[in-house]
C-alpha cells in the first residue's frame, strides 16, 4: 500500500517538476505584458511553443560536432535530474536519499558546462562570447550558493534538501534562525542570476552583443533548442520551488498521507506562482545591470552569505 | 536675410590669402556667398575656412562633361553663428583625377570625401582611411555610378569580391567580433566589426553600402514634382524632413515665396515627425536595457504622435503632406481644435513617462557615463542634430539660420553637457517638450490664407539648397534644374552621413555589450547615408 | 510577548539592519543608497518599539517615534533635495570596487563577532547575539566614511555607523534615560543640517563634492 | 537657583538674545560684555568648589567639582580674552574682504553656542550629556571655521567634521558599553550614567565591559583631543578657522576633550586598574609628542606650527596623566599653561599673518622691529612653548618629568626629552628668523588695536607669572582635582 502511494507521489512529482514551469514560464510573461498594458500570450504559450519546435527540423552548423548534438539532451538530463530531488508540493521526493545540496550544485554546474561546451563548439563570435559570460556569472555565483546552502543544511543540521525543507516546515516562524534572511537574499540574487533574468540578463532580447544565456543557443534549432528552452524552465521551476519550499514551507504533504496533497497541490502552485509573479514586477521596473555591474550584485549575495557564515560559525545555530 | 559686411570682408581676405588675388566673393542669395571655380577652391581653401569657424556641410560634385567642362566639386561651408552659407568650388578634368582629400585637416569630410570618389571615379589621396568602403565589394572596379554616362537601368556586374579593408588591431587578447550586415532583429543592414579585448571595444569599424539604392541617380531626368516622392524616401523615419528640405531647394532655385500658412503648416508636421522618432529612440534605448516600463509606454506614445500624423496628414509617416510651393492639404479648423484638446493631455502623459523612466536608478545607472562624445569630437568630425547638442555643441538650424517660423516663435536650442547616453536621451526628451511646446505656439499663431504657391521656370545648372533640422539632425539637400526644367542633380546630406563615424568615436573603451544602447543613442538611418 | 519569540524577533531585525547596510555598501547609486537608509530607519524605530513591547518601558514608544520620524523620514528626504540641489550624476564612483568593500565589510563583521563574543557570553540579556551584527553595522558605516573619499559617501557611512550604534544602545540598554536620547538625536538632526550645508557649498564652490580633490592642505 | 544650570545655558541664551535683536553695530561690545560675565560666573563657582563643596543642578545631570569648576573657569578666561581680541579683528578681517560682512553676526551666536556647549560638558555628571555636548562643539565649531568663503577652509571644515563625528561616534559607543556595565551591577544598584555613581560603584563594574568602553571612549575623545594617530584634522581646522576661533579651539577645546576623556578613565581605571589605563595615556601621548615634533621641524606655515605644537602639548598632557598622581597635577598645570600660552601665540600670529596677508614663514621677517607689542608678545610666547624659563610651561614640564624619572619610566622620560630638544630646535628655528631681522617693505611700522594690545600683554603677564610661581590658590585646587579623581 504505501509502495503505490510512494508512486504516486512520485508520479505527481514527476509531472508538476516538468510540467508546472511552462505554466510558471507563461505567468512571469503573462505579469510582465501586464504591467506593458499588453493583454499576453496565453499561460501555456511555452507549451505549445515546445510541442511546435519538437515536430520541427533541425539545422545543424557545418563546424559542429557530437558535442553540439548531446548538449541538448545532457543539460535537459542533468536538469530534470536535479528535479527529482527538489521538493515541490510534499518534501518527498524519488531520490531524497541522493539530494545532497553539493550534488544539486554540481548536476547544475554540469549542465552549463555542457551547454558551454556546446556554445564553444559552434565556433561563433556570439557563442563564444556567451561562454565567456556565463561562466564569468556562474563562477561568481556559484560560490555564494554553496556558502548558502551550506547555512541553510548547517541550520536544519543535514546536507540532504528534502530534509532541510522537512525540518523549517516543522518549526514555527519564531524558532527560525536570525541567518534566515541573508540566505534568502542570497539565494534570490543567485537564482535570478542563474536563470539569465532581468536585471543580469533579459530573456527577450534580440540584441546579440548584449546577450548572456541566449547567445549560447542562437545556433540551435528544432528538437534541440526545444530541449534547452525545456531545460531552462525547469532550472527556473526547480528554483522557484527551492525557494518556496526552504523559506515559505506552508502546507506540504506529508509523505504517504493522501489526505493532505490537494492541499499541498495548492499551496506550491500558489507559492511558486506568486514568486514568479514578483519575478515578472521585478522585471518589469528595473533596468539590466551594466556587464561589470553583475558583480556587485553577485557579490553581495556572497557577502550575505559569508554573514550568515560568520555568524553560524561564532555563535552556532 | 543678407551677410553683415564685416564677415564679407574677412571671408574675402581669407579667399585671397589661401586662392591668390584673383578669387573673389560674391553674394549668391539670402545668406549665400559664392566663390568661382578655382584650382585649390576645396583641398586648400576648405582647411581655411574651417579653420576660421566653419563648417563642412555638404560636397556636392556634379558631371559637367556633356557642358564641355569636367567634373566639378562644390563644398557647402556653414557659419552657424553668423549664418550664413558659404559656397565653394574646385574644377576636375574628370574621372581618374587626383582628389587631394583634406580628412587631415578637416575631420568631417573623411566620409563624403570617399563617397565623392567612389561614385564619381575620382582618385583619393592623402585620406588615412583610403580603399572602398561605400560601393558593395561585388562592384567591378571601373563603376562609378553617379557619372552621367552610367546609365541608371545598367544593372550591376556582379564582380569578384574585393577583400574588404578594415584597419587592423591585433595583440595579445585582442578578439575580433563581426556584426551583420544581417542582424537580428528588423533593422537596416550595414556591417560593424569590432576589436574588443576582453568586453572592451578597442576599436570599431562600420562598413555600410548594402543599401546603395542609387537614389541620387534616380532623381537625375525627373520633373520636379516627382521629385518629393522620391525625397520622402530617402530615410523612412524622416519621410516630412527630407521632403522639406527637397522643397526648398526647388523653391530657392525657383526663387518662389512660400505662403505663411503653408510654412506653418510645414513646421507643425516638423515638429510631429521629431516627437514621434525621439519618443519612440527614448522607448527603443529603454527596451535595449530590458526595462520593460519604458519601452511599452513610450512605444504606446510614439502610437499617439503617428496617429495624430495620419489626422493631419492622412499618413502615419507623414507622406504625401509636402509638396513644391506649399503643402498638399490645408489644416481644418477641427483638426486644429482637436490637437489644441490633445497637446496639453499627451504632454502631461510623456512627461510623466518620462519622469518615471529616465529617473529610475537602474537607468540612470546604464545612460550615465556611456558612450561619451566629447565636444572636441563633435566639432572636428561635425557631428549635427541632438547628438551634437548632447555633447553641449549649439548647433540648430531652426534657431542659427534664423528660419521662419522658429524666428518669430523664440526658438532656443536645447542643450545637455555631459555627451554621454543619459545627455542624449535627455536632449530627446526636452526636445520633444520644446515640439510639443512650439505646437501650441504654431497652433496659436497659425495666420490665415493660401497653402500653395505656383513655381515658376528653375534657372538652368543652378544650386538650390534645402536646409531643414530634421529630428536625426539637419538636412541638407541641392537641387539643379537642367534646360529642359527637369532635376538634372540632386544631392542629399543626411545627417547619418556626418554622425557615424561620432558613435564609432563614442563606443571606444566601453563595454561590447553597451554598443546596442550607444548605437540606439544615436539612431543613425543607414538609407540615409546609402543613397 | 514571550522571551523566546521576542530575542528572535530582535535578532532578525538586527541581522536585516546589518544585511541593509551591506546592501549600501554592494551598490553604487545615491538615490538607493539613501532608499536603503531609509529603510534602516524603519527597522530601527521597529526594534525599539519591540523593546518597548517586551520591556514595557514607554519611553521606548517615544524613542521609536522619533526614530521613525528623524532616521526614517526626516534625513533622507533632506539629502535627497541636498542631492537634487547639488545636481550629481546618480551613479557614484566609489574609491573601492564594491567586491572589495564588501570584503571589507565581511571582515569587519568578523572583526564586531570577535570584540562583541567575549561580552556577549558575559551578557545576561537574551538579545546578545546583536551586539555582533549592530557593532559590524556602525564598523561597515565606519570603513565607508574612511575608506571612500566621497563626501556624499562619507555621509552615507556616518549616517550608517549611527545606525549601528543606536542599535548597539537600544539592545544593550534597552533604552538610554529619554534625556540623553534627545540629546543624541538633537546632535543627529544638527550634524545631517551641517553636512546639507557643507554639501551645497562644496557643490556650489567647487562644483564637484569629491573629497580625494580636496587636497590644498597637506602636511 | 540653578547656577549650574545658568551658567551653562546663559551664553546660549545671550546668542538667541543677538540673533534676534541682530545688533550689527553694538554686536561687538554685547558680544565682549557677555563674555566678561561668563567669567564672573565662573569665578563665582570657583570660589564655591574650592573649598570642597559639590554643587549641583538641573536635577542631577549637572554636577561641579573643583576640577569642572577648573576647567569651566580656563574656558570662560581664554573665551573672554578671545571675545576682546575679536571684536577689532572682525572689522578689520570685513574690511580686508577675508570675511563676508554679513558674516560677523554670525560669528557671535556661533560662539556663544560654543561656549556653552563646552560650559555643558564641563559641569554635565551624566557622561551621556557630555558626549552629547562635546558632538555639539564639534557642529557649532564646523561652520566658524569654514567662515571664511576659502575652499582651504570647506575642505579644512570637511575633514574636521567626517573625522570628529566618526571619533565621537566611538565615544557614544563607549559611553553606551559604560552605561550597560552598569546595567549588570550586581546588588541592583541600577542603571545610570551618573559619572559620580561609577566612580562609587567602579570596582563593581564589569571589567570586559568597561575595557571596551575605555577603548572607544580613548579613541573617540582622544580623537577630539588631538591625539597621534587621530589628529589628522587638527592642523587642518586650527589653521584654517579665523584667528579667535583657532585661539579658543586650540587654548580650551583640546582641554575640554582632555577633561571628558580624564572622567572616563577615572571611572575605568576603577574597574580595570590603574597601570592599564595610564600605559594607554602614556603610550599615545609619546607618539603624539614625537610625532609633532617632526612635523614642527618641517613645517612651513606659521598657523600651522601652532597647530602641530598643540599636538605636542597634548601629548606631554596625555604622559602626564599616564604617570599617576604627580603626573596628573603637572598635566593640569600644564593644561593650563598650554592654554595661556597658545592662546596668546594664536592671537599674536593671527596679527601677523592679517599684516603679512601670508601664513608662510619664510615670507615674515622682522616683526619685533615693525611692532614692539606683537614681536614681544610672539617671541614671549615661543620661548614660553618651547620650554624656557621663566615660563608656566617650563615649570609644568619639569613636574611631569621628574614624574616621568621618579615613577621608573626612564624610558618615556628619555623620550619626551629628547622629541621636547627636537621641538625646542625646529620651533626656534622658525621663530627666530620671523623674530628678528628687517621688516620687509611696507610692513616697517604695524599698529594693533588697543584691544589686541591690552590682551596680549595681559597673557604674557599670566605666563610669566605661573613660571615663577604656582600660586597657593592653584595649588590647592590643583591637588583637589587629583584627589577628586581619585588617581595614583
Amino acid at each position: 500500500m504505501t509502495f503505490a502511494l510512494d508512486i504516486g507521489f512520485a508520479a505527481i512529482h514527476l509531472a508538476l517538476v516538468l510540467f508546472w514551469p511552462l505554466v510558471l514560464v507563461g505567468i512571469v510573461r503573462r505579469v510582465k505584458a501586464r504591467l506593458a498594458c499588453r493583454r499576453g500570450l496565453p499561460l501555456l504559450q511555452e507549451l505549445t511553443d515546445l510541442l511546435k519546435l519538437f515536430r520541427k527540423g533541425e539545422v545543424i552548423p557545418d563546424t559542429a560536432t557530437w558535442v553540439f548534438r548531446l548538449a541538448p539532451w545532457g543539460t535537459w538530463a542533468a536538469s530534470a535530474l536535479v528535479a527529482l530531488m527538489v521538493p515541490t508540493f510534499s518534501w518527498s521526493v524519488p531520490l531524497g536519499a541522493q539530494a545532497d545540496f553539493i550534488l544539486v550544485i554540481y548536476l547544475l554546474g554540469s549542465s552549463r558546462f555542457l551547454r558551454n561546451l556546446a556554445a564553444l563548439d559552434t565556433a561563433t563570435a556570439f557563442a563564444g562570447l556567451a561562454a565567456s559570460r556565463e561562466s564569468f556569472v556562474a563562477a561568481l555565483s556559484e560560490p555564494a550558493m554553496v556558502l548558502s546552502l551550506w547555512c541553510a543544511g548547517w541550520v536544519a543540521g543535514t546536507s540532504r534538501i528534502p530534509e532541510m525543507v522537512w525540518r523549517f516546515s516543522e518549526k514555527a516562524a519564531a524558532e527560525l534562525s536570525p541567518v534566515h534572511p541573508l540566505i534568502l537574499v542570497a539565494l534570490v540574487i543567485v537564482a535570478i542570476a542563474e536563470n539569465a533574468r532581468v536585471p543580469f540578463d533579459d530573456p527577450t532580447t534580440h540584441l546579440e552583443l548584449t546577450m548572456i544565456h541566449e547567445a549560447a543557443l542562437l545556433e540551435y534549432s528544432g528538437p534541440g533548442l526545444a530541449l534547452m528552452q525545456w531545460g531552462a524552465g525547469l532550472h527556473l521551476g526547480l528554483s522557484l520551488a527551492l525557494i518556496a519550499n526552504l523559506f515559505f514551507p506552508i502546507g506540504l504533504a506529508a509523505p504517504a498521507e493522501l489526505g493532505t496533497v490537494p492541499l499541498g497541490l495548492f499551496s506550491f502552485m500558489a507559492r511558486t506562482s506568486v514568486l514568479a509573479a514578483l519575478l515578472g514586477v521585478l522585471e518589469s521596473t528595473m533596468a539590466r545591470l551594466r556587464f561589470f555591474r553583475i558583480t556587485d550584485w553577485l557579490a553581495l549575495s556572497g557577502a550575505a552569505a559569508v554573514l550568515a557564515v560568520i555568524r553560524l560559525v561564532t555563535v552556532g545555530r | 536675410m543678407p551677410i553683415p559686411q564685416p564677415f564679407l570682408d574677412e571671408l574675402q581676405a581669407v579667399v585671397i590669402r589661401a586662392l591668390g588675388a584673383g578669387a573673389t566673393v560674391s553674394p549668391s542669395g539670402p545668406g549665400r556667398a559664392r566663390v568661382g571655380p578655382a584650382a585649390g577652391g576645396y583641398s586648400v581653401l576648405v582647411p581655411e575656412l574651417v579653420a576660421i569657424g566653419g563648417r563642412l556641410g555638404a560636397l556636392v560634385a556634379t558631371d559637367r562633361r556633356g557642358l564641355g567642362e569636367g567634373l566639378l566639386l562644390e563644398a557647402l561651408i556653414l557659419f552657424d553663428t553668423a549664418g550664413a552659407l558659404v559656397e565653394v568650388s574646385e574644377p576636375f578634368p574628370g574621372p581618374g583625377a587626383t582628389l587631394r582629400s583634406i580628412t587631415a585637416r578637416v575631420p568631417a569630410a573623411h566620409w563624403q570625401e570617399r563617397e565623392v570618389a567612389e561614385m564619381f571615379g575620382l582618385e583619393l589621396v592623402l585620406h588615412p582611411d583610403a580603399g572602398r568602403r561605400l560601393l558593395h565589394e561585388h562592384t567591378p572596379p571601373g563603376d562609378h555610378p553617379l557619372l552621367r554616362d552610367r546609365d541608371a537601368a545598367q544593372r550591376l556586374e556582379f564582380a569578384a569580391a574585393s577583400p574588404p579593408a578594415f584597419r587592423q588591431v591585433r595583440g595579445e587578447g585582442v578578439h575580433e567580433i563581426p556584426v551583420g550586415p544581417i542582424h537580428a532583429g528588423i533593422i537596416e543592414p550595414g556591417h560593424f566589426r569590432f576589436f574588443v579585448l576582453g568586453e572592451r571595444i578597442l576599436h570599431l569599424d562600420i562598413r555600410l553600402g548594402y543599401q546603395h539604392k542609387g537614389t541620387e541617380k534616380l532623381f537625375e531626368g525627373k520633373p520636379l514634382g516627382l521629385g518629393v516622392h522620391l525625397a520622402e524616401r530617402i530615410s523612412g523615419d524622416t519621410t516630412f524632413g527630407h521632403a522639406l528640405a527637397y522643397c526648398q531647394a526647388v523653391e530657392s532655385l525657383c526663387k518662389v515665396s512660400i505662403p505663411a500658412r503653408a510654412v506653418w503648416l510645414r513646421a507643425l508636421a516638423l515638429e510631429l515627425e521629431r516627437l514621434a522618432n525621439h519618443v519612440g529612440d527614448l522607448g527603443a534605448l529603454c527596451g535595449d536595457i530590458g526595462y520593460a516600463f519604458g519601452a511599452s509606454h513610450f512605444s504606446r506614445l510614439r502610437g499617439e504622435f503617428l496617429n495624430k500624423s495620419e489626422l493631419v496628414s492622412g499618413n502615419r509617416y507623414l507622406r504625401g503632406l509636402c509638396c513644391l510651393g506649399g503643402v498638399r492639404f490645408d489644416l481644418e479648423d477641427a483638426m486644429a481644435r482637436e490637437l489644441e484638446r490633445w497637446l496639453p493631455r499627451v504632454r502631461v502623459d510623456f512627461e510623466e513617462v518620462a519622469d518615471i523612466a529616465l529617473e529610475a536608478d537602474s537607468v540612470a545607472a546604464r545612460f550615465e557615463g556611456v558612450g561619451t562624445l566629447s565636444p572636441r569630437a563633435v566639432r572636428d568630425l561635425g557631428i549635427v542634430g541632438p547628438a551634437a547638442r548632447a555633447s553641449g555643441v549649439a548647433l540648430d538650424v531652426r534657431a542659427d539660420f534664423k528660419c521662419e517660423p522658429y524666428r518669430d516663435l523664440g526658438f532656443s536650442p536645447v542643450l545637455e553637457p555631459s555627451g554621454d547616453v543619459m545627455s542624449r536621451a535627455r536632449v530627446r526628451f526636452r526636445e520633444a517638450q520644446a515640439s510639443l511646446e512650439m505646437m501650441v505656439r504654431l497652433l496659436a499663431s497659425m495666420p490665415r490664407g493660401a497653402t500653395r504657391a505656383p513655381l515658376s521656370t528653375p534657372a538652368p545648372f543652378a544650386m538650390g539648397i534645402g536646409h531643414v533640422e530634421g529630428w536625426r539632425g539637419e538636412i541638407l539637400t541641392c537641387a539643379m534644374a537642367g534646360p529642359d526644367g527637369q532635376l538634372w542633380r540632386v544631392r542629399t546630406r543626411d545627417p547619418s552621413v556626418q554622425n557615424w563615424l561620432g558613435l564609432a568615436q563614442a563606443v571606444e573603451m566601453n563595454l561590447v555589450s553597451d554598443f546596442p544602447l550607444c548605437n540606439k543613442s544615436f539612431n543613425l538611418s543607414y538609407s540615409g547615408s546609402d543613397l | 510577548m514571550d522571551t523566546h519569540t521576542f530575542s528572535r524577533l530582535v535578532e532578525l531585525t538586527s541581522y536585516s539592519v546589518l544585511l541593509v547596510a551591506v546592501a549600501v555598501v554592494a551598490q553604487r547609486n545615491l538615490a538607493t543608497s539613501i532608499r536603503l537608509l531609509r529603510l534602516e530607519g524603519f527597522l530601527l524605530a521597529m526594534v525599539s518599539a519591540v523593546i518597548g513591547l517586551y520591556t514595557g518601558e514607554s519611553h521606548l514608544f517615544w524613542v521609536a517615534a522619533i526614530t521613525f520620524v528623524i532616521k526614517g523620514l526626516a534625513i533622507p528626504s533632506f539629502f535627497f533635495h541636498v542631492m537634487h540641489r547639488i545636481g550629481l550624476p546618480h551613479d557614484a564612483e566609489r574609491s573601492l570596487t564594491v567586491p572589495l568593500g564588501l570584503m571589507l565589510a565581511s571582515g569587519l563583521t568578523l572583526v564586531a563577532y570577535h570584540v562583541g563574543r567575549p561580552l556577549a557570553l558575559a551578557s545576561p540579556w537574551i538579545t546578545r547575539d546583536v551586539l555582533a551584527s549592530s557593532l559590524g553595522t556602525a564598523f561597515i558605516g565606519l570603513s565607508l566614511m574612511i575608506v571612500c573619499r566621497k563626501a556624499l559617501t562619507q555621509m552615507l557611512g556616518f549616517l550608517l555607523m549611527e545606525d549601528g550604534i543606536f542599535l548597539f544602545g537600544i539592545t544593550e540598554t534597552y533604552g538610554m534615560p529619554l534625556l540623553v536620547e534627545l540629546g543624541i538625536f538633537f546632535d543627529l538632526i544638527v550634524a545631517a543640517g551641517v553636512t546639507g550645508i557643507l554639501l551645497l557649498r562644496m557643490g556650489g564652490d567647487f562644483g564637484h563634492v569629491d573629497v580625494d580633490r580636496l587636497s590644498d592642505l597637506r602636511g | 537657583m540653578d547656577l549650574l544650570l545658568i551658567l551653562a545655558v546663559f551664553p546660549a541664551a545671550w546668542a538667541l538674545l543677538m540673533v534676534m535683536l541682530a545688533p550689527t553695530r553694538d554686536a561687538d561690545a554685547f558680544g565682549t560684555g557677555g563674555a566678561l560675565l561668563t567669567v564672573a560666573g565662573s569665578l563665582l563657582l570657583m570660589s564655591r568648589t574650592l573649598s570642597g563643596e559639590i554643587v549641583t543642578g538641573w536635577g542631577t545631570h549637572l554636577r561641579a567639582d573643583v576640577l569642572s569648576s577648573a576647567a569651566l573657569m580656563l574656558t570662560s578666561c581664554v573665551f573672554c580674552l578671545a571675545s576682546l581680541y575679536a571684536g577689532p579683528y572682525l572689522t578689520a578681517s570685513s574690511g580686508h574682504g577675508q570675511l563676508p560682512a554679513g558674516w560677523r553676526v554670525l560669528y557671535w551666536p556661533l560662539v556663544y553656542l560654543f561656549y556653552s556647549a563646552m560650559a555643558f560638558t564641563c559641569l554635565a555628571d551624566n557622561l551621556g550629556i557630555l558626549w552629547v555636548s562635546l558632538e555639539l562643539t564639534t557642529l557649532v565649531t564646523v561652520p566658524l571655521i569654514c567662515l571664511n568663503r576659502e575652499s582651504r577652509g570647506l575642505e579644512a571644515a570637511w575633514k574636521y567634521f567626517v573625522l570628529c563625528s566618526v571619533g565621537i561616534a566611538f565615544a557614544l559607543i563607549g559611553t553606551i558599553a559604560l552605561y550597560a556595565s552598569t546595567l549588570r551591577l550586581s546588588g541592583g544598584a541600577g542603571s545610570s550614567l551618573s559619572w559620580a555613581f561609577m566612580l562609587e560603584h567602579g570596582a563593581g563594574l564589569d571589567p570586559m565591559f568597561v575595557r571596551l568602553a575605555f577603548l572607544f571612549a580613548f579613541v573617540g575623545y582622544g580623537c577630539k583631543m588631538g591625539l597621534v594617530p587621530m589628529h589628522c584634522w587638527l592642523p587642518d581646522a586650527h589653521s584654517e578657522a579665523p584667528t579667535p576661533v583657532s585661539a579658543m579651539l586650540s587654548g580650551v577645546l583640546l582641554n575640554c576633550a582632555g577633561y571628558a576623556l580624564l572622567r572616563i578613565a577615572a571611572v575605568a581605571a576603577r574597574a580595570m586598574g590603574h597601570g592599564s589605563v595610564q600605559s594607554v595615556f602614556l603610550a599615545f601621548g609619546l607618539a603624539s609628542v614625537i610625532l609633532a615634533s617632526f612635523f614642527i621641524v618641517v613645517q612651513s606655515d606659521l598657523k600651522r606650527l601652532l597647530a602641530y605644537s598643540s599636538i605636542e602639548h597634548m601629548g606631554i598632557v596625555a604622559i602626564g596623566i599616564g604617570l599617576g598622581a604627580d603626573g596628573l597635577y603637572g598635566a593640569l598645570l600644564h593644561a593650563l599653561n598650554h592654554a595661556m600660552t597658545k592662546a596668546l601665540l594664536f592671537l599674536s600670529a593671527g596679527q601677523v599673518v592679517h599684516w603679512h596677508g601670508t601664513k608662510q614663514i619664510l615670507r615674515i621677517q622682522g616683526v619685533l622691529r615693525s611692532s614692539r607689542v606683537t614681536g614681544l608678545a610672539l617671541g614671549a610666547g615661543s620661548l614660553a612653548i618651547v620650554g624656557l624659563p621663566p615660563f608656566g610651561p617650563f615649570l609644568s614640564e619639569f613636574l611631569i618629568l621628574r614624574a616621568a624619572f621618579l615613577s621608573g619610566h626612564t624610558l618615556a622620560g628619555i623620550l619626551l626629552v629628547g622629541a621636547l630638544g627636537l621641538t625646542f630646535a625646529g620651533f626656534l628655528a622658525h621663530a627666530v628668523p620671523m623674530l628678528l631681522g628687517n621688516p620687509s617693505r611696507g610692513h616697517e611700522d604695524e599698529r594693533e588695536t588697543a584691544n589686541a594690545r591690552t590682551v596680549l600683554m595681559l597673557l604674557v603677564t599670566i605666563i610669566l607669572a605661573l613660571g615663577l610661581t604656582v600660586p597657593a590658590g592653584l595649588d590647592r585646587a590643583l591637588k583637589a582635582c587629583v584627589s577628586a579623581l581619585d588617581w595614583s
